[in-house]
Parts: C-alpha cells; structure tokens; sequence
C-alpha cells in the first residue's frame, strides 16, 4: 500500500468518525468537535487528490492545495462563529441542548373546548 | 567526511530521539502534573536540541541552518513559559482543594 | 468566451458585499443609508442583466481575470439565474423597504446593534445568493453555500435571546454539516474529473463509484439547508424566532439558495446519473414535507409558527417537479416545462412567504403578540396587513392566475403527461392543505374583535411593502406569460371551471381546517367522533415530526438519504 | 522504511482523530484535537502540501485548537460531556452502521479514481510565468481562482460580524473578550513581551516568501494574530472598542483593495480580476500587503469574540 491511499483509507475513517460524532453526541461543542473531524477528512481527501495529480517539479497539483487553503479557512471562521454562538447561549440559557421542545403537552380535546 | 557527517547525525538525532521517548513515557507514567511537566520540558528542550544539533550537518547553507537554531531556541522559550504557567495553575489549584 | 454584458454578473456579486463593507466603515446612520443606496444599484443591475439576456436569449457568461477554465473560473446566468436574480433582487428591495421603519437606528444613539448588523447582513444575504445563482464552478458554490449559512445565522437570533440563540446554533451546526458534504462531493467530482467548472465537469462526468458518491452526498447536503422534510429540524424555531424582517429573508430567499445548487446539480452537472427512482425519492420526501408541514401548521397557536411549517410545507412542493421533468428516452432531466414550473413555484413562494411574513409581523406589532386565537378584530384594524397576508396565501394555493397557479397547471400537465397520476393526487392536495392554514389564520381575524385590545397603528409603508410584494407573485404570472410560458394556462379566473376549482380549493380547505386545526371557534362539538379522531391524527403528526427533529434522528436521515440517492443512482445506471 | 514513515502519522491521526470524538471529558477531546491538528501538518507534508501543512498548523490546528479548548473552560461541565441525554442505543447503533457505510463508501470510491489522475497542474504550471509568481500555489489563489481568495477575504469578514451581532444590546460599541488582567511581572507578561517582536518578523517573512516559496497572506496574519492575542491575554495591550472608526477601516480595507484592483484590471486588462501585462506580480503584491492587516485583524478579533464592554471600561 502507498502512502497516498493510506491517508485516503484514513479520511474515510475520520469522515465516518466524524460523522457518528455529530450524530449521537448531545453536547453542542462536542458537535463542533466533530464537525472538525469531517471536516479535516475531507480535507485530508482532498490532499491525496491533490497528491496523486502531481507531476515533474511539484509535490501535488496546486489548485486543490490552494482550494484546501481556502477551505481550511472557512471552517475556521465557521467554527469560530459557532462556538461564539455556543458561548452566548451558555449565557442565556440554563442548558445548552439542541434538541426541540416537546410538542404541547396537554391532551387535544381539552385544548379545543375553550 | 561526509560519512563521519552522518554517522554523528544518525547518533545525535538517535539520542534525541530517545529523550523524546523518555519524556513521553514520563508524561504517560509520571504521577502528578508537576512531574510530568518536568519529563516533558526535558524532552523538548534536550531531545530536540539533539535533533536540531545533528541536522545541522546535514543542511546546506547557513541561513537554513540559522533557522533551524532559532526553531530550537523558540521552542525552548515556549516550552519553558508553558509549563511555567501549567506549574502556576496547577499550584493555584491544590491551594484551592486545601 | 465572456458575453457581452458579462461584467454585470461581477457586478451583481459584488455590488452588495462592498455595500456592506462600505456600510460596516461608515457605520450608524450612514450605514442605513449606503444599505438604501446599495438596494437601488443592486436591482438596477438585476434589471439591466434581464434585459441583456432577453436582449441575446443566450446565457450571460464572464470568465474572470481571464483565465478560462478548467484553470479559472466562469460566472455564468442562463435563464434561470437570470429570472432569479431579478426575483431576489425585487423580494430584498421589498423586504428593504419594509425593514425601514423596524431597523433606523435610535434616535440619542449614534449606532445602534441590531440596525447596523440587519442591514449589513442583509446586503450580505444578496451579494451570497446572486453568488449561488451566477457561480459556475462547484468549490465557489461551496463559498456561496457558507456565505448564504454565515449571513443568515445571525439573522435568527439578532434579538439575542436564549431561545434564538439555540435557533441559531442548531442552524448553524446542521448546516454545517450539509456544506461539509457537499465540499466531499465536490472534492470526489474533482478527482473524477480534474476540473470544477460546471459545463466540463458534466463532459466528463460518468457513472461511477465517485460519482454516485458526489452526488448523493450534495444531494444531502444541500437538502439538508434548504430544509427538505425530514432534514427540516432547524427550520421552524429559526424562521419563527427572527425578526418578521429577518424571518422574511430567510424563508422567502435563503433555503432557496440551496435549492438552486440542487437544481443546478441535477439538471446541470450531471443529468443522467440521479435517475427517476431518485427523483421519486426527492419527490416523495416533498409530498411528505407538504403533509407534515400543512397539518403542523394546522396545531400551532403562534402565527409566525405557522408560517414557518408552511414554509415547510412549500418547500416540499418544490421538489414536486424532479419526477416530472425526467425524460424517460434520454434517460436524463431535462429542462422543460417542469422546470420552468418548479422556477415559477420558487419565486412565486418567495414573493408570497416574505409578504406573509411580513404581514404577521405587523399584526405582532400592532397586538404586541401573534397569538392567532387572539387575532379577531385584525381585519378592521389593520386591513392591508390581513390583505396581503391573505393575498400571499392564496397566491401560494394556486388557485387564481398567480405564479403558483401557473407552476401547478404545468406540474398538473406534465404529470398527466407521464403518466405519473400520484403526483397530480399529491398537487391538488398541497393546495387543499395551503388553503386550510389560511382559511384557518381568515377565520380568526375576521372575527368581531374585543374592544379592550385595541392595536397600535402600523407604519402604512410597511403595509404596503408587505402587500406589494403579495401582488408581485400575481404579477409573475403575466411576465411568466409574456416570457416562457404558453399563454393559454392563463384562463379566465372567472370562467365557471376555474371558478369551480376555486371554490373547492378553498371548501376543502375549510373542511381540512375545521377537522384538524386545534384552535379553531368550536363549529364542531370537541365530542363529535370524527373530530376527535382527526385531531388525534393531527397530534400524531405532531408526534412524529417533534421525534423527527430530533437532532441523532435528523442526523442519521441526512445519511439515510445520502444512502438512498446512492442506491437509487447505481440501479440507474 | 518509507511506508513507515506514511503509516505512523496516518495511524496516530487516525487514533487522535477518534480520541477527540469520542473522549469522555470535553477537556481531554479539545487537547486531543489540537495534537490531532499538529499531526495533520506532517501528513499535509507528507503529500506534497507544504504550504496547506502551514495553514493547518496555523489555521486549522492552532487558532481552531484555541478556540474548542477556551470554550471548554468556559462552558459548565454538564454541557460539554458526551453522554448526558444522548441518543438511545437503536439510533447509536445505526448511526455506527450508517458512519461505516460512509466510510466505506468513501474509501471504495476514491479507490476506483481513474489512473492516471485527473490534474490541473500541467495548466497551473504552463500559465504560471504569466503570472509573475513562482508559488504555482499563490498563482491559484491570486490569480487563476483570484475570486474565491476575494470571497474568502469577505467570508472571513462576515463570520467576525456575525460574531460581533452576538453582542449583548449594552455592550455594543465596546471592547471584544472578556478583558484579561495578569501579574505585570509575571512570566505571560514575559514571553508577550519577549515572543512578538520576534513572531511579527516570522509572520512577515512567511507572508513575504508566499509569492515564491511555500507560505502566505493567511499563514502570516495567523501568526501575527497570535502575537497580538498573546499581548492581549497578558494584559499589556487590549481589543479595539469595535465602534472604533479606524479598526473598521483596516478591516475593510483589504477587501477593499482586491476589488478594486479587481476593477482596474476589467479596464486594464479586459477582464475584472485579470492583470495587465507585466504589471501580475506588483498588482499582487499590492493586494497580499492591503489584505494582511486586514486578515491579522479579523482573525484576532474573532477569537477574542462578541464585544462584552463598554468601551470605556
């Protein structure tokens, strides 16, 4: 095995790891966390991309590195945001769960008779 | 000459190498903080001015060695006021639990 | 390769952006002001891109600093950009208008947050969405898709309270994870096909591990942020919590952007890999979204609630069109009629929903509440903001000759056509189901109103930006006329057989209204057997949708679909 | 030998990657991620990627590694665990299922890419003289792709208004960040004297080599950001009140001036973006110093957060 489809095998494992993160964690800044795992697999995809387009004189095929540069900056300013957003909550709100309110509690057909 | 070159290279960085190891299995194995931090400090300071010391041979110009000097003396500087700082919390914190 | 008249589509990216910048340096009043200034230019320069395109017929295209792909990047507007483009330009210079007298800085203050930030954000809104509309390149997409998500967060909890910032958050952090796999599709494209640029990738794209890969993951993804049912879980609180100006833009403009992607993916980039069993599957998921969504709203006491699960619902029947415009003999989607209707549909509702909005928003100031038990009396007090809200309703039902009444004639036609009867069972009752929500939301504000809750005036320029924007929708179907579409779907609104329909539409509609709205003026004794039994219905849909939103749930069905659209493409092929 | 080499950063990543998902203590996840994000610069050497390897440590790594570990001393420990209310076991177990499914998916289509890789960097390479730069990398983002480096200049711009609209009502106009008070003669207040003279140099230098050597706008202002967080978190210096008319200015600055060279080249050079002859690599050179600022500025400051005081204060 080269090293190249090593550290593709690798993105696939975090994209997965990441993923079950996201999904099953209730904590919003354990979310965060696994977004950034996703996230850097795919990143980590794109470089071995990058790497097997590379010819004579270069290391990788430049435009998905410089791509790369770019995402690797968005995900920042989205983390960034998302944590302030997070931080503001904790403020606010006793907790910081994201899941929804329960739906009206109280049986239907007492509501109506009002 | 060359070949002298790189057997100290292949020697220094080996020793460093293993200072590395040596802090991190302190970090690992060490009880406390205070402790660990002390494995730890050793380790970057000594292993990689090992390391930095045997690739000096191996770089070619003297600004690319420069630079390789400087990352050292960075790293000490940093690791030295990091764990100055961990050391601090960490006395602020067993004051508190007394 | 550039057209000419290319440099407009620059133009319309960034004329907003450096409105927001400039305004960002200015600041205070000044920052209001250049926000007005910069709504003024940006519509002149949707305008003047629609005449340039009518004016040639063929797509505006602008290859940036020169560099031609697949090394540089091209913008390009072909009808549909170009039709949407004018569209979000009208509906952010209403909503503009309509923010004025919500969003002037104090006076005593300098500057003030929440003024400052909504005009900002809102020029941003614009300047991301025309970016989505016009980019021809899949990783620029991707910069759009984060600008639109980064621009319209903070839109949600602009009032800055616990509940909104948990809106914002479950946005932010769900939609993150949409981009996230659309960014793994693109990259996979790129490795298939070592390029981005749209027109080459579709060259060179073919039926593949890689590909079924990319475009399920996008797929996904970007449903994910246009909120399609059951990926909807950030949907209703984000959209009720904003600010109507806010909750205006981002339920009239915002999920549409994502939308857009979708159709750009399946109608451009890749045509013949989805397939019609995928196609059934998006289509589906609409059909369920307009159940869901309409009963929903049916069960909630707030009325910008309400409007937000319409929304949900709406954009359910958005995604009606994707069987619709497969043509079987090619194997691919095709630009049609099917798709024209769906375009109509989505400008049609974003037109409507912001008027709709903004419409509740008025009645929420001027009662200090939007309770919609609590409304009666609201058609005498403030007449023009009932109007328009009824106006966007019924606009949305399609029954009089507005842009939805045209995309369902041509939806209707086009499922006759196929032979795809179920979707013309699921169109009419999308409208039965639109009619009750606001038969229902009619029936309260009619009512004779107590005397003690005497509401404050509104501003009358918020009224009639609300109401303008209502009639826009009704105004697209002459253009569509004019423009695309056959002349002959415009009947007579008056001739007996439309006015049959009508009538249904809005009979069944009451009827829905009456047996599953929880809240309604008791017609029916709460004891009747059917009664009871349809609310018990309607609160089991209530269930299910709370237990959908669950965020592990929402979560695994992002992948369900991803998986499904997979499976769906490789039997396709 | 070799292989060694790929498989034990690979594998490390890997193990990193999944402590800092699944760690219990929130703590521990944000420390496992920051090694995580260290261990991607060397992979991101290891494929030939010197200067995304700078930007992760930078970017990715660090300010990001920051950002997870202050949020986790802030946040109370019951909203940073990972198993308070989770998920039933059903849905844990599917999901487990649907992330392999990804997994696998993913691993199989990239396996199946076609040979010989799809590149661009023939084209990249060919046009890179044109460009004046020797870095194929900068040609990309200031040149071939120069409209997403633009845009990312305003995303980065949008993401710090969207974290200054996070302001409480009270506290807009004033200063970002809590406001940091440490021991004047303690050893942060050393080392912020002591490291930043020295980190400008590092950052300008690395932004400086950018146009032909790996290195950049992006991985400079990070560091010079970081200088100035350091400064601020030793209390020696404190983050502008954003009412401040001349910090909006520098922010918007560097945007600013990309569009207009951008405009400049429509008349210039026939095409917005585009570059006269001859005239490529000062125009750029032009755009990465106006952009710097700008980008060190915006990215501290969305560190140090919503404004929280008055600016008086």
């Amino acid at each position: 095995m080269t090293g190249p489809t090593l550290f593709a095998l690798v993105a696939a494992a975090l994209v997965g790891t990441g993923l079950y993160g996201f999904i099953v964690s209730p904590s919003p800044l354990r979310k965060i966390l696994a977004f950034n795992v996703i996230g850097s697999g795919v990143f980590l995809m794109f470089g071995v991309i990058a790497r097997r387009g590379a010819i004579a004189g270069i290391g990788g095929d430049p435009v998905p590195q410089a791509l790369l540069i770019t995402g690797i900056v968005v995900a920042f300013s989205a983390t960034a945001l998302a944590i302030t957003v997070l931080l503001r909550l904790a403020e606010e709100a006793p907790t910081t769960t994201l899941e929804p309110a329960p739906p009206r509690g109280a049986p239907d057909a007492t509501r109506t008779t009002s | 000459m060359t070949a002298l070159l790189d057997v100290f290279t292949y020697v220094a960085v080996g020793t460093g190498a293993f200072f590395f190891l040596a802090g991190t299995v302190g970090l690992l194995r060490f009880p406390d903080a205070l402790t660990r931090l002390h494995a730890l400090t050793k380790a970057d300071n000594l292993g990689l001015g090992l390391v930095v010391f045997g690739l000096l041979p191996q770089v070619d110009g003297f600004a690319n060695g420069l630079k390789l000097v400087v990352i050292w003396l960075l790293v000490m500087l940093s690791s030295a006021d990091a764990g100055q700082l961990i050391a601090r919390a960490e006395r602020r914190a067993r004051r508190r639990d007394d | 390769m550039t057209t000419p008249g290319g440099l407009l589509l620059p133009l319309c990216v960034l004329v907003p952006f450096v409105g927001a910048m400039a305004a960002l340096a200015i600041g205070g009043r000044g920052a209001q002001r250049v926000a007005m200034a910069t709504l003024a230019a940006g519509l002149a320069i949707a305008l003047w891109n629609g005449v340039v395109f009518i004016g040639s017929g063929q797509a505006v295209v602008y290859v940036l600093g020169g560099w031609q792909p697949p090394l540089g990047i091209a913008l390009r507007a072909d009808g549909l950009s170009t039709s949407m483009l004018v569209a979000v330009a009208v509906v952010i210079t209403g909503i503009g208008v309509y923010a004025r007298a919500d969003f002037s800085t104090p006076a005593g203050s300098s500057e003030a947050r929440g003024p400052l930030v909504y005009w900002l954000l809102l020029l941003a809104v614009w300047g991301s969405l025309n970016l989505v509309l016009v980019s021809g390149d899949l990783f620029t997409l991707y910069v759009a898709l984060e600008l639109l998500t980064f621009a319209g967060v903070p839109l949600v909890c602009l009032d800055g309270k616990g509940e909104t910032l948990r809106a914002a958050l479950r946005y932010l952090v769900y939609a993150l994870a949409g981009s996230v796999l659309y960014l793994l599709g693109a990259v996979l494209l790129y490795g298939l096909c070592g390029t981005l640029d749209i027109p080459l990738v579709a060259q060179r794209v073919h039926a593949s591990p890689a590909a079924w890969m990319a475009i399920a993951m996008m797929t996904a993804g970007l449903l994910a942020k246009t909120a399609l049912f059951p990926l909807h879980l950030w949907l209703p609180p984000a959209h009720a919590g904003a600010p109507p100006a806010a909750s205006a833009v981002l339920s009239a403009l915002v999920v549409k952007g994502s939308f857009f992607i979708v159709i750009r993916l399946w109608f451009d980039v890749a045509p013949t890999l989805p397939g019609l069993a995928a196609a059934q599957i998006l289509a589906g998921l609409g059909a369920a979204a307009i159940l869901f969504g309409s009963l929903v709203a049916l069960r909630q006491q707030r009325l910008k609630l309400l409007i937000a699960y319409s929304t949900l619902a709406q954009i359910g029947y958005l995604f009606l069109m994707f069987p619709l415009a497969f043509d079987a003999a090619s194997g691919a989607f095709v630009r049609g009629s099917a798709l024209t209707a769906g375009m109509l549909q989505t400008i049609a509702h974003a037109t409507a929903k912001a008027a709709m909005f903004m419409a509740a928003g008025l009645l929420y100031k001027a009662y200090g509440h939007d309770r919609i038990a609590d409304l009666a009396g609201a058609l005498r007090a403030a007449p023009l903001s009932v109007l328009a809200f009824v106006v966007g309703g019924v606009a949305l039902m399609g029954v009089l000759p507005s842009g939805a009444y045209l995309a369902k004639k041509l939806l209707l036609d086009a499922a006759g056509a196929s032979g795809q009867w179920w979707w013309e069972v699921v169109l009419q009752g999308g409208g039965f189901l639109t009619a009750s929500y606001v038969v229902l939301v009619l029936a309260q504000v009619t009512r004779r109103g107590d005397a003690a809750a005497a509401p404050v005036r509104v501003p009358r320029t918020q009224e009639v930006a609300a109401l303008a924007l209502a009639l826009c929708s009704f105004a697209l179907a002459l253009a569509a006329v004019y423009g695309p579409v056959s002349g002959d779907l415009l009947g007579n609104p008056l001739a007996p057989k439309e006015l049959i329909s009508t009538l249904m539409t809005v009979a069944v509609g009451c009827g829905v209204a009456l047996l599953f709205a929880r809240d309604v003026p008791p017609l029916i004794p709460a004891g009747n057997p059917l009664r009871a039994a349809m609310l018990a219905v309607g609160g089991a849909f209530e269930r299910t949708d709370a237990a959908l939103r669950q965020w592990a749930v929402a979560g695994l069905s992002l992948l369900v679909l991803a998986f499904l659209f997979g499976a769906a493409m490789r039997t396709h092929a | 030998m070799i292989e060694l080499f790929y498989a034990a950063p690979a594998l490390l990543i890997l193990a990193l990657g999944v402590y800092a998902t699944f760690a219990r203590d929130a703590f521990a996840a944000c420390a496992g991620y920051l090694a995580y994000g260290l261990l991607l610069t060397v992979a991101w050497v290891q494929l030939g990627g010197v200067d995304v390897a700078l930007t992760e440590a930078a970017i990715g790594g660090g300010l990001t590694g920051v950002l997870l570990v202050r949020a986790c001393a802030k946040l109370p420990a019951k909203d940073s665990g990972l198993r308070a209310d989770g998920a039933g076991a059903p849905i844990r177990w599917l999901a487990a299922l649907a992330a392999i499914g990804v997994s696998t998916a993913l691993a199989y289509a990239v396996l199946a890419l076609p040979v010989p890789a799809a590149t661009l960097a023939p084209e990249a390479l060919a046009n890179l003289a044109a460009t004046g730069v020797g870095n194929p990398i900068t040609a990309v983002l200031l040149a071939y792709r120069a409209m997403d480096t633009m845009l990312e200049a305003i995303v980065l711009l949008l993401a710090l208004i969207g974290i200054w609209s996070l302001a409480p009502d009270r506290a807009w106009g004033g200063r970002p960040g809590p406001g940091y008070e440490a021991d004047p003669h303690g050893i942060l207040a050393f080392i912020a004297r002591v490291l930043p003279p020295i980190g400008l140099v590092v950052g300008i230098y690395i932004f400086w080599v950018g146009a032909d050597q790996p290195g950049g706008k992006f991985q400079g202002a990070t560091i010079v950001a970081a200088m100035w967080l350091l400064t601020m978190m030793a209390g020696l210096t404190d983050a502008p009140p954003v009412s401040r008319r001349l910090l909006r200015l520098l922010l918007v600055s560097g945007p600013l001036v990309f569009v207009a060279i951008g405009a400049y080249g429509a008349f210039a050079a026939g095409a917005f973006l585009g570059y006269p002859e001859g005239l490529a690599k000062p125009l750029i050179i032009v755009i990465e110093i106006a952009l710097m600022p700008s980008l060190a500025l915006t990215l501290a400051l969305m560190l140090a957060g919503a404004p929280q005081r008055s600016a008086a204060t």
